[in-house]
């Protein structure tokens, strides 16, 4: 077996188990109890809190905790939206955001904001210029992805962090993707809000975090008991949390090297795929996750390839997993310029720490195979050889 | 996702590839919806004597493919254009339902492939008899079939 | 130890633990990958999907999962009422409903609804002619609990669920306390949305669940990659989910006897409890949780009466927890009639499969001690005493 | 929540109890809203030689009621007045937030109880040079102390 499909889908980390484990049998108090249980199970929340904090040099900010990425997401943007438009209308936002934040400002948009969605480059790269010159003074926020867990392209956001800032207007960052990959400092990406996802840096599902800047309010958009200081209701996943918060500090001790090791590995994948005629790179050939692969094949189409490595105990996957009921092909491939056909046949191989010289020897043996039996049975590639 | 059926047909398709010398040539979808399909047949007696395919696209669509050129073969032509998307998509034990519609192709490119050997051996009473003019048309036109026109990336 | 605190966190079943670990471990598939990793993913959630339907009587209706009870009352009061709203804008629920509730019916006042808000009588159990009287021709949700977390109070939700319908207006449910305790059938109750909560039958936290009739709509309130029917985004917490299923299936196995024997120890602990001089209970005498003992001391204060206990090891509360920042009492103990310095008197013990009669032995030889010793400090107690 | 420092005086708070021919008496708060504290004091040469309290309420009520006795005792009245919430909570190494306001009451307790034993001992010249009028004025009408107003449950 060999696992390429780390972005959709991580193991938790084994001493991140184990630091959850208590909080689901014996340290049971609700942080909201008055008791000593109750004051444990509150200690343990800030204990995460911090740590997740120091991941991303948060002190100038809060961490509120969430369900996930998707959650914060939409508590970032609907919710500093909700709040303040009476200030404003108007957002931007790339054109290569998650759908979580495609749809929240969707959202907002039938709730009288208008939104401006900025092209990318064929890298995948937002254009920076036309930020800039989009923000008007209606605008009161931009948001802008670190990195995309599709494509692997890193944004240039310092540069965007310092545009908005200028303009007095808030700037909410993605970092679900880039989180525990790359550096993720909120005060070098000047950010106000900073989307944060458990699962991506091997703490379980179901938990993510969003950074809320000083000064900076948001509407809730789950409402209850009042928890996460009325900004997120609902009894706190103690276990979960602790899980995150614990998968932080390793990421902050780890991550630097396994990033160094998963890049070797990356250059060496993208290479021997490259060899494969007519395959080209998806996502910027530099400015990339360090464990992102992302590869079209002329003439067939993703799933059937994803399929066909599946039964060669191979795990990798045509995009960023949401349940598309329309079969359209990713819509972060189509922004940055690929023909339909062109985007049907990519496929994404993220890396992990699970991930080993043997398991690309293992691919590579399979994958030209997996290839050419799908072209041949493709009607494009025989028209395309003289057919 | 995919039924146990479907993922046999997928693993070991039948009847890949183009018959040279075909009697009739059935092309159906649009690449850009990330489907293509493209059946040849040998008739004989007005019986489909060889039928093959080549398919891009999605595993449903390959499975599906395979499993039309199965039932197709050895029957009349008659009997080889009541084989509907319905059937298909029951005997490979269902598909999901947003597959049913894109990438349940093949039965349109089996028919297209009979009307084009009919056309072909100008038998054009038979394509009237079996209510066939309208696909023809669509046919020479060069229009998609209707797959073409729920696909949104068209 | 003993622990009276499990209304407010409950350990989680072992054999729970046991069927989430390979999925935080292993079966790390994202439900949405194509490949068979994927495919068990999907697999396990329809599998959890159907012990928790099973549980409640669901075939009628599908289970969309949540991250716990709080965004299920959410989803189902501000989704179904922004769904129709063109329908109608007034909703009916009652005084003693969940501040998950009672917030989502705020959320809903500010977006232009009406909320008429049904008084409970000093039992606590609702006045149901008054919630017939109350619907009005643009009535189109009835929200009622079907008991109470905090009195144990259990409504008449069957005969509320005839007139709901008789009516033609949507019921909900909010069963998160009643789950795992008493039956829980949506179709006795003519319920069309049911909210269920995970950590409540021993289930992990962090994870929830809306039963939604066929055929009833609901806006989702977190959007994204379409997952849960679109009705829920956010990649699915499978190792939770499939504890919610494994908690489910237990439950159903296992709840009736459990609750009969909690019934016992609820009985024996209210008697002797009510020895203290100056004693009563909240909530109904009969229609009451299995679990549920809350009662009041007359001159005293309910936090320093959990202090007191938690000192001696033993862990109870005050209220359902949630974080009031005001100190106001709990405002279902108000609702039910009881001044304000007897709803700060009141003291709310919950019984969960860990108690015994030991525990209870060990709490009575210290409570009334408690009691005495804090009333002695009152200043109140002195002067009812001729001081 | 609370501090070490709070919990070590909930649980064995100081000087509980009403002193029988108290010299001054003061009662704040409200049953209604939680908390209702009686500081009970004899004065000797207007010194606080000893001081009793008595409340109902939650653990920061009864820790700092405990606090500004232990803090009180042995004090000039003057000295005594000056005992602030700030103080008393800094002496308890901190109290939450939400907790300042309504259960910190002992400190306007022990003002109260000092101005009745003024009036008590008819020395209107000292409360006048202390600057307590005011207080004596709301005492006398029975009117709460500020922290009544807070209490949303009046
Ligand atoms: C950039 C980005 N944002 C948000 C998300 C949503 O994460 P989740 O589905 O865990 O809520 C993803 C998930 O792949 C992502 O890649
Ligand atoms: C009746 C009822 N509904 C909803 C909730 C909210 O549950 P959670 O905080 O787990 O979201 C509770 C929690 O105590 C409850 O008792």
């Amino acid at each position: 077996m060999a696992y390429f499909d780390y972005a959709n889908g991580c193991p938790v980390d084994e001493r991140v188990i184990e630091a959850m484990m208590p909080y689901m049998t014996d340290e049971i108090g609700n942080p909201s109890s008055v008791h000593s249980l109750g004051l444990k199970a509150r200690k343990a929340l800030d204990d995460a809190r911090e740590k997740v904090s120091m991941l991303i040099n948060g002190a100038e900010g809060d961490i509120i905790f969430t369900s996930g990425a998707t959650e914060a997401n939409n508590l970032a943007i609907i919710g500093y939206g909700m709040r303040y438009k009476r200030k404003g209308n108007h957002i931007i936002a790339s054109s290569i955001e998650h759908m979580s934040v495609i749809n929240s400002c969707k959202f907002l948009q039938k709730n009288g904001f208008e939104v401006t969605f900025i092209p990318v480059d064929r890298n995948g790269i937002v254009d920076v210029e036309e930020i800039e010159k989009s923000i008007r003074p209606d605008t009161i926020l931009v948001t802008v992805q670190h990195a995309n867990g599709e494509i692997g392209t890193i944004q240039p956001v310092e540069e965007i962090g310092k545009i908005v800032k200028e303009k007095g207007v808030a700037f909410h960052v993605d970092a679900s993707a880039s989180l525990g990959k790359i550096e993720v400092d909120v005060e070098r990406m000047g950010a106000d809000l900073v989307t944060l996802s458990s699962n991506d840096i091997y703490g379980p599902r179901g938990v993510g975090g969003l950074f809320i800047r000083r000064g900076i309010r948001v509407q809730p958009i789950i409402v209850g008991g009042g928890q996460e200081k009325g900004l997120r209701s609902g009894t706190e996943n103690v276990a979960g949390i602790v899980g995150f918060g614990k998968a932080a500090e390793i990421a902050k001790e780890e991550y630097k090297e396994e990033a160094r090791r998963e890049e070797k590995l990356r250059d060496e994948l993208i290479a021997r795929i490259l060899e494969i005629e007519e395959t080209y790179l998806n996502g910027h050939p530099e400015l990339r996750l360090p464990n992102n692969v992302n590869v079209r094949f002329s003439y067939i189409e993703g799933e059937s390839l994803v399929l066909s490595l599946d039964m060669e105990g191979i795990y990798a996957s045509t995009a960023s997993a949401c349940t598309s009921k329309t079969l359209e092909p990713s819509h972060v491939l189509i922004a940055c310029g690929l023909k339909h056909e062109e985007a049907h046949g990519s496929l994404l191989f993220t890396l992990g720490k699970g991930n080993t010289e043997e398991d690309i020897d293992r691919l590579m043996e399979v994958l030209p195979k997996v290839v050419e039996r799908l072209r041949m049975m493709s009607p494009l590639y025989r028209k395309s050889k003289g057919g | 996702m995919y039924s146990e059926k479907v993922m046999e047909h997928f693993r070991n398709p039948r009847n890949v590839g183009e018959i040279p010398d075909a009697d009739g040539v059935g092309e159906v979808g649009n690449p850009v919806c990330g489907d293509l399909m493209k059946i040849t047949i040998k008739v004989e007696d007005d019986r489909i004597k060889d039928i093959k395919f080549q398919t891009f696209g999605c595993g449903a669509a390959i499975a599906t493919s395979s499993m039309v050129t199965e039932l197709a073969k050895g029957l009349t032509l008659e009997e080889a254009l009541k084989i509907s998307k319905q059937k298909v998509a029951e005997e490979l034990g269902g598909l999901p339902p947003q597959k049913m519609h894109c990438s349940n192709l093949a039965a349109d490119g089996l028919r297209r492939a009979i009307v084009d050997y009919l056309k072909k051996s100008e038998r054009m009473d038979r394509i009237k008899e079996l209510g066939l003019e309208k696909e023809l048309e669509k046919m020479e036109k060069g229009e998609l079939d209707d797959h073409g026109e729920l696909c949104e990336g068209v």
